[in-house]
């Protein structure tokens, strides 16, 4: 929890920060355009899958903790706790592999939604 | 081995070798020594950490000559001279002797006591405790801060926890079962109540050993808990065995003023001084050699003898002041933190800076349960209760005599309660059991019933209240025939009224109404022991200070006081008989008790 | 038997009922910031599970990233981001405050102040996060980047 | 005021007493500062004779053969300003109504019988003092949280002791000296805090992590754990250190210092605690 706690702070915050405040428009450039940009470059890519796992497997480790702490029913405590790991476990392979296989530059799609080096190639 | 249990008409019937009721210090030292050898049950009113052996603030007594020298003899001569040559002085001797194995033993099983710059056991000052027969003060006392007793009982529990002793918490002892075998009275066992469910337990043992602590509770101002009610010695006394030396109460000088709440002797062991309302260090006057380090008899009937003469401190000129000012706040943190914060907390007095107001305050019980030096307990002068045992406040071997020595009660049981869980041990392993009459738990089931039935309309804290008050004011420090014949005739009402209390709480959990009533009954019959001893001893002997009779009488009195019940039942005033019993002497002639 | 009776006056045989239950223990800082911890990282949890599932709209189509990315860009939305935001300074900061106080005695010792701190930190980068975001938020769309 | 030297017998009259204003420190009322523990009483402050005045305390009671509910019932008592709550259950026991059920013994703080939540915190009933509450509002008074309450303010205790148990409190060493092992005053020192313990369990029923399912071994055991770990004496530290790494063990703690507040010992328990976290990946340092 606290190792992956340190971590998360440089991940989240440089993302956040990248994103919404150093980005010039902040929110309102985020879009396919933007995050394909960020997702074909190595480095990003390899943030945000660090981030996203070390995020889901910190949230999950953490909703583990509350559902053992206030569900005491056997049952629903099991219910719970399932969900939460399938919810991680998908979170992650989705996540994944959408990093990794994503494609900036779909074909067939509109150019000016795509990241402005697609028109290079 | 047995330790079994059943129940047979909703009352719980079990079985051990060893039946220890109490678990305050001398208790869980018996326990310790009992419980690896045959099975064996602690049956305490209390959580054992709950025990008053906790509140013990200043020390242990040993002659260890960790820091300066020191010898047995010279413990055993201040022990002899401090009980004013009331106490037996064999048993001193074995007091004396095994109080330094009692220290090691207890910093073995890892009692953390403060230490010397080369890693031994530190010790300090305290009343009465002298070098070579009152040369001047020894340092004697091994202690853990102001928490002596804390960690005397925390360790001893620990080391209960450690050998798994089997407790029953929150069970209070209500009778003692004796059965006539071959024509000899022995122990079959206890019964008790349990607070949590309100049903009765039968306990068949070997052997019992009675570590029920003290009475503190008869006096208003005390220094001992709301649950020191003396019922273990009230048990025993009921069953019609004797009770020893009742009348020698002991007066702990520096209660807080209006509170009683103990600041520890160990305080003018660091140097402490006493002084009256003009700021006289007034013990000069009464121990020119030892000053605020006299025994505590002395030195409480010198604050109480200040006040009456208008030395007092404080708007009504009642009490006196404990000068801490002098010894810097870092010896008050370190060596006394619990004492300055009681006094801060309960005052909003900062001994750092301020003198704090003290009075004397009922501290200690010097009489009790007569045993021999093996912590058997006597029938009579001589003979034995086969299988019986008793040890710490409730017991009387005597050691203490006429006065304790500050330190010598935590070492009492420590020396007393490892002799008597021993010795219970060993009789238990060639003993067989006594059977247990069928109706064991009847007179408890009665006692219970009469209580919680009854329709008067009296009220027990009142009752209880008007008792203290009395014996605040007849049977204190000073006494005189007339203001204790005043006692008697208080307690002689107080006893009709008795049996018309009314219980409000008629349910079975925790009834704290219920069991607040029963150890009434108790303070009522041990008050009435103290008074009619007291009357009967007419001169002034440590803790027992006759205004009629103000000097010590060694041709009539250098003897114990031995009561007997001869009648009485709820209701019915009870018959008291007194008898003497010789002070065993080995090596110290009585002399005047100067300091 | 004796005619002595007691003062003893017995209160109302039914007593006043009082409308609550047990009441709220009050703790001091560290218990409020481990509430806040609580309920912050409950919050980031669930919508780090949206987000992921919208971020993963990005495989099917600009489209459709784009059109859920839309819906961030609202005011109220952006108001929800600053919450957001808000939560996960908090929770991070107050989570390197208590990796502090497990490993470091001088903030285990000085925790009150450390927890001042936290909230001084969380303060400064919320009022610098806040405006500048808002701005944006709140400034038309200039398209295009 | 200079100490006036008397000589004499005892019962002599001195004419010393006009002095006895002096510390001015009966035990007089103080003020009511809110939270003013251990606030020194100024010298010369002015001695009052104490007036007592009307508390309202509301006392959480519940009866198990009766109640289905616990219930809150309310008291009017007249206290001194220097009582304790204490005293005042002791007054509703003893003149309104003596079915109320509480533990007490020592009335001072030394025996940890009385831990109860007053006004929403725990305390020790018998070292909560009435001036340190704002006393034109009731007081409330409820059982400690997190252990099976058993009648009013009794709660079983049994699980609480259980923790206690099972983290070894006990010295474990295996060599039997002649005398007294040796230890330095300051090996002595640095276990200190933690000797204090009266196992009252004001902590461990304060702790957040402790009222959510009463598994976690509590502040306290760790606190007595932690007397023995750091006991230079002690041979067994990492076995209670395996048995504090489990996973109700130390690592449950979130650090929310509610013990800390709630010790009526002034124990630093979330200290002790961290020590013991620190042990746990550091070694132990003595
Ligand atoms: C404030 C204070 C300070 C002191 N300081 C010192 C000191 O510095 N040095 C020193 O040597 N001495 C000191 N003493 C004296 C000494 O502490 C006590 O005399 C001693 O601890 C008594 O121990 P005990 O084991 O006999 O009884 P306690 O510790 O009082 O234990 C009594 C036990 O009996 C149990 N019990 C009682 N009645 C029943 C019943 N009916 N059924 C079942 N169980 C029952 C209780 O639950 C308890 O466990 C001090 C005493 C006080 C009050
Ligand atoms: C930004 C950096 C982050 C840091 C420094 C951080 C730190 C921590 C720490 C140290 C804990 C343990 C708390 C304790 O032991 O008391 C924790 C718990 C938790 N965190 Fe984070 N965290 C961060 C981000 C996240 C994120 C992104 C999520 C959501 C997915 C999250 C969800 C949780 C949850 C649910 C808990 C459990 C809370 C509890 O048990 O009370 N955290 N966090
Ligand atoms: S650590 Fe403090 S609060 Fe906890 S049980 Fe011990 S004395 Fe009580
Ligand atoms: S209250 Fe509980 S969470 Fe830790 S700091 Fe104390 S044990
Ligand atoms: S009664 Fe002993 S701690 Fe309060």
């Amino acid at each position: 929890m606290r190792a992956s706690g340190v971590v998360l702070v440089v991940l989240i915050f440089g993302h956040l920060a990248y994103n919404l405040l150093w980005t010039p428009g902040g929110i309102h450039a985020v879009d396919f355009g933007f995050v394909g940009g960020k997702l074909a470059q190595p480095f990003w890519q390899w943030w945000d899958v660090l981030m996203l796992w070390l995020a889901i497997l910190h949230g999950s480790n953490g909703m583990r903790t509350i559902v053992n702490d206030y569900v005491h029913k056997p049952t629903i405590r099991a219910v719970a706790l399932w969900a939460i790991g399938i919810a991680a476990a998908i979170l992650i392979i989705l996540g994944t592999l959408i990093t990794f296989t994503f494609n900036p530059c779909p074909e067939g799609a509109d150019p000016s939604l795509l990241p402005s080096f697609c028109a290079e190639l | 081995m047995a330790d079994q249990s059943s129940v047979t008409d909703g009352i719980h019937y079990h079985q051990h070798d060893v039946v220890i009721v109490g678990a305050g210090g001398a208790g869980m030292r018996a326990a310790i020594e009992a419980a690896p050898k045959a099975s064996t049950a602690v049956i305490t009113k209390l959580y054992p950490t709950r025990s008053h052996t906790g509140a013990a603030q200043g020390g242990m007594a040993a002659a260890l000559a960790n820091v300066e020298e020191d010898s047995n003899e010279w413990h055993t001569y201040d022990t002899v001279k401090g009980g004013d040559y009331l106490t037996d002085q064999d048993s001193a001797e074995i007091l004396t002797r095994e109080a330094i194995d009692a220290v090691y033993d207890l910093e073995n099983m890892g009692l953390p006591f403060n230490r010397t710059e080369d890693g031994k056991i530190d010790q300090r000052r305290f009343g009465g405790h002298t070098r070579d027969h009152g040369k001047a003060p020894v340092r004697r006392a091994c202690y853990a801060a102001d928490r002596t007793g804390h960690m005397i009982l925390q360790t001893l529990y620990q080391n209960c926890v450690k050998h798994g002793v089997e407790f029953f918490n929150e069970f209070y002892a209500l009778d003692l079962v004796m059965a006539e075998v071959d024509g000899v009275q022995r122990v079959s066992g206890v019964v008790a109540y349990e607070l949590a469910t309100g049903e009765i337990h039968v306990f068949q043992g070997k052997s019992v050993v009675f570590a029920t602590g003290g009475f503190g509770k008869i006096y208003k101002t005390t220094s001992n808990a709301h649950t020191l009610t003396g019922d273990g010695v009230g048990i025993v006394w009921r069953k019609g065995l004797p009770l020893e030396d009742m009348e020698f109460y002991q007066f702990h000088p520096t209660g807080l003023a209006g509170l009683g709440i103990l600041l520890t002797e160990g305080a003018r062991g660091e140097g402490a001084i006493l002084r009256n309302a003009s700021g006289e260090r007034f013990m000069e006057r009464y121990a020119p050699t030892i000053k605020d380090l006299a025994p505590r008899d002395i030195v409480a009937r010198s604050m109480v003898q200040e006040v009456l003469d208008g030395r007092g401190a404080g708007p009504h000129k009642d009490y006196v002041y404990l000068d801490c000012t002098h010894l810097g706040a870092e010896v008050l943190e370190t060596k006394l933190p619990d004492i300055t914060e009681f006094a801060r907390t309960y005052l909003g007095v900062d001994p750092v800076t301020e003198r704090v107001p003290v009075y004397p305050t009922a501290h200690y019980a010097m009489g009790g349960i007569p045993t021999n030096n093996d912590a058997e307990v006597l029938l009579d002068n001589e003979t034995v209760v086969p299988g019986l045992y008793a040890a710490g406040e409730c017991a009387c071997v005597s050691v203490h005599g006429a006065n304790r020595l500050g330190t010598n009660s935590l070492l009492d049981i420590n020396v007393f309660g490892k002799r008597a869980g021993n010795n219970a041990v060993a009789y238990a392993q060639t003993a067989d059991f006594v059977d247990m009459p069928t109706d064991a738990a009847d007179g408890v089931v009665k006692l219970l019933a009469q209580l919680r039935e009854g329709s008067g309309s009296e009220n027990v804290a009142e009752i209880r209240k008007a008792l203290q008050e009395t014996m605040d004011r007849n049977a204190q420090v000073f006494r005189t025939d007339e203001t204790l014949q005043t006692a008697l005739a208080d307690i002689a009402v107080l006893r009709q009224r008795y049996p018309n209390v009314r219980i409000h709480d008629r349910g079975r959990r925790f009834n704290t109404d219920l069991l607040e009533a029963v150890e009434l009954g108790f303070l009522l019959d041990l008050a009435e022991i103290v008074v009619v001893s007291a009357i009967n001893r007419k001169e002034s002997r440590g803790a027992h200070m006759r205004d009629d009779f103000p000097t010590r009488d060694d041709e009539n009195y250098m003897q114990h006081t031995m009561a007997y019940r001869t009648a009485g039942e709820i209701g019915v005033p009870q018959e008291i008989r007194l008898d003497w019993k010789p002070v065993r002497v080995t090596h110290y002639e009585p002399q005047e008790r100067k300091y | 038997m004796s005619e002595t009776s007691s003062s003893l006056t017995l209160p109302d045989p039914t007593p006043r009922k009082t409308t609550f239950s047990g009441t709220l223990y009050r703790g001091n800082e560290g218990m409020w910031s481990w509430v806040l911890h609580r309920i912050t990282g409950v919050a980031i949890y669930f919508f780090l599970l949206v987000h992921v599932l919208d971020t993963a709209l990005i495989r099917v189509s600009p489209e459709a990233y784009n059109a859920v990315m839309a819906t961030y860009k609202n005011p109220v939305m952006g108001l929800g981001e600053v919450v957001l935001v808000g939560a996960v300074v908090l929770h991070a900061m107050n989570g390197l405050r208590i990796i502090l106080v497990d490993a470091w005695p001088w903030a285990t010792k000085h925790q009150r102040l450390l927890f001042w701190i936290v909230m001084g930190l969380v303060a400064a980068l919320m009022l610098y996060f806040t405006p500048t975001h808002l701005i944006n938020v709140f400034s038309p769309i200039e398209g295009g980047h | 005021m200079a100490a006036t030297q008397v000589t004499g017998t005892p019962g002599e009259e001195t004419a010393a007493q006009a002095a006895q204003t002096e510390g001015g420190t009966a035990p007089a009322e103080v003020d009511s500062a809110q939270e003013g523990h251990d606030r020194p009483l100024e010298a010369g402050e002015a001695v009052e004779e104490p007036q007592s005045f009307p508390v309202t305390v509301i006392v959480r009671r519940y009866d198990p053969e009766v109640d289905d509910e616990p219930r809150w019932v309310d008291y009017d008592v007249q206290m001194f300003a220097t009582e304790r709550i204490l005293d005042a259950l002791h007054r509703i026991k003893w003149e309104q109504d003596p079915s109320l059920a509480f533990r007490r013994s020592c009335a001072h703080g030394v025996c940890g019988s009385d831990a109860m939540r007053i006004n929403g915190k725990n305390r020790l009933a018998c070292k909560a003092l009435v001036k340190d509450f704002d006393t034109s509002k009731p007081i409330y008074v409820e059982a400690i949280k997190g252990l099976p309450l058993e009648k009013d303010l009794i709660v079983n205790m049994e699980p609480f002791f259980d923790s206690f148990r099972e983290i070894q409190p006990f010295l474990q060493a295996s060599s039997k000296p002649e005398k007294e092992r040796h230890q330095t005053i300051a090996q002595r020192e640095r276990f200190d805090d933690t000797t204090k313990c009266i196992l009252c369990a004001a902590c461990t029923t304060s702790c957040p992590v402790f009222w959510t399912d009463g598994q976690y071994f509590g502040p306290a055991a760790i606190v007595n754990a932690h007397r023995f770990i750091f006991d230079s004496r002690d041979e067994a530290s990492q076995v209670r250190l395996d048995i504090l790494n489990d996973r109700e063990g130390v690592w449950r703690c979130r650090t929310t210092f509610n013990c800390t507040d709630a010790c009526p010992r002034g124990i630093q328990v979330t200290k002790a605690i961290a020590e013991v976290k620190q042990a746990m990946m550091t070694g132990v340092k003595l």
